[in-house]
């Protein structure tokens, strides 16, 4: 009925397991997600992009654009119910978890119709009814907050497991290795999955990590290394570590090799420390939608043109997110006295001016 | 009827994981060490190794995995040997849960129900790495609530109502206090008794002067009141019960009646609970009604000694709020007064 | 002549590491991306990667690193990308160097010379987890000396005696004001030019109020006093410059001139420098001084919402301290006091 | 002139290195010193348990009493200029390193003679001129620490190196992660040694470490295992891996296997989560002092007259300064002032009693 083919996935390094298989089957209407899903996020990478230079998104904003194929392949190898947590380069992950465009870019704005009512920002997004848990701004602490979702997975006999997602620098963090020795001494299911972009902010991993494989870095945990430019690579060594974790083998480490076009956050023009021709290199040569557009142009799933098409149509949806967002208001004045806990707010919150304080009667 | 601190700390934390099979207690030494301190004694054989979970000795690793499990669903109280060691795990209390339901926007609906406890403060013979009081660092924080005990109402109260809440919860307990036993009514031996979040406990009512406490320091304020009484000075003495949210109301009320106020807190002065508490009369309608400045009893501004007779002088004694009562009953205008 | 702050930094730092070679600068991109907000610009050039060290991400590491450096002879200038993330490392700052001298009975005689430095405080829309101002909590802690950079004099005076200083400090900036000119004198600009701890700086004179205030704050505390000056309304306007040792002398002499006391920080109010200030002045002969109750001005009391019209509504302007001001000025008995 | 014999160590397990030797000659004066200092260390745990029991010391109070081979080989097999630091189980160190038992039971007696004049207590002992650097509360903290003391040493071009004490339970903490890292990458002459003496505080190694074998716990980094009963393997493997970070290969991870025959501190009874016949096991089997005084006698070194006569010795020397110590008076108080910095006292120093604060005209 659906067409399938087979795809051959990029070589893969492997630490206490076996390879993840080297091939892959994959249908044409996953590959065709998969091409418009990364387009969407590229597209939107580069609204963001825009809309930073235009002074209408603030403070941090890290992009996503290159690394696409990363959080596709997380998508494509694990189940919707998986929890799933990343660093404060997150705008993929809630996209692809399911959140709007129109609610993601209103955030960024730090608009009222944002995922996190405009106080979040670009690197606080959650969707945990989607069992994304966000978005954090501290390098690292994402990890053990991931190893704390897979122990509540087990506690709870669920058969989900838990994707904790961070960067090479973060990859140095104490509390990695923390988290990891609980996980394995508790057998929980944990991808503790290393985007590695080759860099930390402008540090390279070499200058940073003594030891810079990472997916050896659980070092008495099992570890795949897989190539993060290519979705049928990412896909299969997600689902194999997947597998993994719900046979009750506890955690694994994942490293994906991957790169971010764009500098670290977009105060980083990203020139100083790497030459040109490795950024344009990674963009010739390993684009990861384009892989994807060969792909499917080989098995003639789809015409240049109507890929065309479909990236026309991904940069509509963004462009009527972000003329949307931009419609969108700020947050009301007395948000800023909301949220602050779950339960009754305090009887008194007090302001910048003092007689303005929210004084609540109890 | 009479119960310890510990007691009630250990049967507040039983009824509740009786009651709702998400609770769990998870940290060094919780489970076949009974607790280093022995609160959680009986529970691993009550519950089971899944739901009384010792932990390798890794703070920051443990208290994120705590966090991650409340996101996951569950209600772990997360206990710290002291708080003394939860400078390790800090960024996780404020920034991971503290901060997740505003940054959030209220998305995060049920917060981050994390009970984080343990003992605070100095205990006997401990110097100084090993007796900080945090009350005033996490009390800064918004998105946290904390609680600090004093006695076995408090205890019971405020074990109960944070495990419950949605909120992530500090609870500042005290080692020296923990052998102590209190009167406990039938009321707090309910199963469901609970103590509000913000509300102060007027632990003596009085007319001439307002003392208001914390944590061991209740009990000192209780003893020099005692003292006080006998020469005719009736001091009310306030629990502060919650560092976070404050009782203003409660505080201004006193002072308002009692037009005098001293406050007492074992840690270190510079921005302090006292500090808060003058601030707070500086900026209220109670301000008028003083017949004399507020006064600080606080622990010394010195990294705590060990040395029993220097160690002495860094904590607050009943002998030092009696003075400073005395003082402030003077007007505080006795030529010891410091510029 | 003029000069910002970011080049006060670097050139104060660049002379200590010309006139010592034991000082050495260690932190996350400080060397080959020459600081992330170019503050450690051209070190690297002239130094060389021995003397400027780019680290990896692991803040509780290389803070206990430089710790040990300064054990082992050196003096370490620390740097945090911002101190939101010195709360990995809070245990070696406060436990391992802040108490060591304490601890060691003066055994450690040359204590821990380390300058623990960084932007502190919010930047813009950087929202809650990257806006935390520590001025409160490093400043509570006895052992530690914590420095609070306003202008351009401030951080040359401020950073050379932090790096020649054999105790911890700590020494909080702000991102906001490293592009800001300052005019600094030829005595700003001579090598050994220094700043006393323990000592505030009265920017402005004035008769009718004095207003505390510290770091970005004081900044605007001078453009309120501008506005107010044309109203007929002479402030007083103190630069704090160190809240651990706190100035005591000149808040309280100055109080007790102008008889009123307005105090302006931009970090969460409970437990804050303005809540000390108001004790201080509980507490001493100022109180007597008073003509109206002190008013504080703060941050709001929320984790910081990244939304531009939130986040402005969180910081401390001119204008709150207008407002303040003009309360106080009116005693303080508007009908808008909160109880 | 000396005699001298060669001692077999112990079996070592090795890492990324090559076994330290197998055989190891030591002289006859050598080994008397070994025996003494063994004895000294020894008897005065014994008597900080009386001491202890008659509350003169309080608070905590941590023992060395059966692991005396590991401080012992660290002093015979590195220099005294090397830097050395350790956890709060420090009374050995701070002996050896020179300082007199006078000053170190003052120090746990809170008196002004002490080490420390009584401030730092049983965890906090120094001797900085000799270049330890104590003593530290926090489990883990004295890692890094350690690190930036070979970092010191390097930048200074000294030829000395750093030892950094910590135990298996301090071992699963994130900072030594990433101590380890960093001296790894900047090739830091630092020996990262791990007492392992099974227990943390009631925790077993294997409930708290996923990986156990803690000399393989840098991963990337060279490490030895050997036996801490036996002084003459720890002796041959500190010297093995002091020659290897003097080489400039960088850092070390070396394990030692001991045991505590306290409980964890005096609190303890350390009882509960060990029997009574593995605690009697290692007494009656490996105790580290039988074996020194098997080598002197099958050397015919000493006679097990003289050998008591040393103990005896010490007993005495401990005897002394227990009632030296005792008849020290308390710190003067104003002590309690002084010694907050190092330069010059601020102004105003609170005391609970506000008018007697300390005021100091500037
Ligand atoms: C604890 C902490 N330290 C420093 C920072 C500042 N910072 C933000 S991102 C970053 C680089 C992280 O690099 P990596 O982990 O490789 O992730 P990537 O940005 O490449 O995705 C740094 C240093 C931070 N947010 N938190
Ligand atoms: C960060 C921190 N957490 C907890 C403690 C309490 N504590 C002191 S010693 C100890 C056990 C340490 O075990 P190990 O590292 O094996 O050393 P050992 O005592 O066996 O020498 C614990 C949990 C502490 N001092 N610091
Ligand atoms: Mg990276
Ligand atoms: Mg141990």
């Amino acid at each position: 009925q659906c067409s399938t083919a087979t795809f051959k996935c990029s070589p893969t390094k492997v630490h206490l397991c076996e390879h993840p298989p080297s091939e892959i089957e994959i249908t044409k209407s996953e590959m065709m997600h998969y091409f418009r899903e990364m387009s969407r996020i590229r597209r939107m990478e580069l609204a963001s992009d825009m809309l930073y230079k235009q002074r209408l998104i603030r403070g941090f904003c890290h992009l996503y654009d290159g690394q696409e194929a990363v959080a596709m392949g997380v998508d494509a190898g694990t189940r919707p119910d998986d929890h799933l947590i990343t660093a404060y380069r997150c705008h993929a992950q809630q996209l692809l978890r399911g959140d709007t465009m129109k609610s993601i870019i209103a955030e960024m704005l730090g608009r009222k119709g944002g995922a996190a009512k405009g106080k979040g920002g670009s690197m606080h997004l959650y969707l945990p009814e989607k069992r994304f848990h966000g978005g954090n701004g501290i390098v690292g602490a994402q990890v053990p907050i991931g190893a704390g979702l897979a122990f509540a997975a087990k506690y709870l006999g669920e058969e989900s497991l838990a994707i904790a997602m961070y960067g090479d620098g973060a990859a140095n963090q104490g509390q990695v290795f923390e988290a990891a020795n609980m996980a394995a001494l508790w057998k929980l299911p944990c991808i503790f999955l290393c985007e590695n972009n080759m860099y930390g902010m402008g540090t390279s991993t070499d200058r940073a990590s003594a030891q810079n494989e990472f997916y050896l870095r659980g070092a008495y945990v099992a570890g795949i290394q897989c190539d993060g430019m290519d979705v049928a690579s990412s896909r299969a060594t997600m689902k194999y570590a997947a597998d993994w974790c719900r046979a009750g083998n506890g955690p694994i480490f994942v490293e994906m090799k991957t790169y971010r076009y764009h500098g670290h956050s977009m105060s980083d023009p990203g020139k100083s420390y790497r030459s040109k021709q490795e950024v344009s290199g990674y963009r010739n040569e390993k684009d990861c939608i384009e892989q994807v557009k060969t792909y499917i142009l080989e098995q003639k799933w789809a015409t240049a043109d109507e890929l065309k098409q479909i990236d026309k149509e991904c940069r509509k949806e963004v462009d009527e997110a972000v003329n949307w967002a931009k419609a969108q208001p700020e947050p009301d004045v007395e948000e800023v006295f909301s949220d602050i806990y779950s339960g009754k707010p305090p009887s008194f919150i007090r302001a910048t001016d003092y007689p303005s304080s929210c004084v609540t009667s109890q | 009827q009479k119960m310890t601190v510990r007691d009630a700390l250990t049967s507040g934390m039983d009824e509740e994981m009786e009651r709702d099979e998400t609770v769990f207690l998870i940290g060094e030494e919780v489970a076949e060490y009974q607790g280093a301190y022995k609160v959680s004694k009986g529970l691993l054989q009550k519950y089971g190794a899944k739901r009384v979970v010792d932990t390798p000795i890794t703070e920051a690793g443990f208290t994120g995995l705590a966090v991650g499990a409340a996101f996951g669903g569950l209600r772990p109280i997360c206990e710290y040997m002291t708080w003394n060691f939860s400078m390790q795990a800090i960024d996780h209390i404020v920034n991971s849960a503290g901060k997740i339901h505003s940054m959030s926007g209220g998305k995060i609906t049920k917060s981050c129900p994390v009970v984080f406890r343990g003992n605070n403060g100095a205990a006997k013979g401990v110097a100084s790495q090993h007796s900080q009081d945090f009350s005033a660092w996490y009390g800064s924080c918004p998105g946290l609530k904390v609680f600090s005990v004093y006695d076995s109402e408090d205890a019971r109260g405020m074990m109960k109502v944070a495990i419950r809440d949605n909120d992530p919860v500090v609870v500042l307990e005290n080692e020296l206090l923990l052998g102590e036993e209190f009167d406990v009514s039938p009321e707090v031996l309910d199963k469901d008794f609970t103590i509000e979040f913000g509300k102060a406990k007027i632990m003596k009512p009085g007319i001439d002067i307002t003392i208001v406490a914390l944590a061991r320091m209740v009990g000192e304020s209780l003893k020099a009141a005692e003292q006080l009484e006998k020469e005719g000075i009736s001091c009310e003495v306030i629990n502060l019960r919650s560092i976070r949210p404050l009782d203003r109301d409660t505080v201004i009320q006193s002072a308002m009646k009692t037009n005098r106020l001293v406050t007492v807190e074992e840690g270190w002065p510079q921005h302090g609970v006292g500090a808060e508490i003058c601030a707070l009369i500086m900026e209220t309608a109670a301000f008028d009604y003083l017949d004399a400045p507020v006064e600080r009893v606080t622990g010394a501004d010195v990294p705590m000694p060990y040395a029993a007779n220097l160690e002495a002088l860094c904590t607050p004694t009943a002998d030092n709020i009696y003075a400073a009562v005395m003082r402030t009953m003077r007007g505080g205008k006795t030529p010891d007064r410091q510029s």
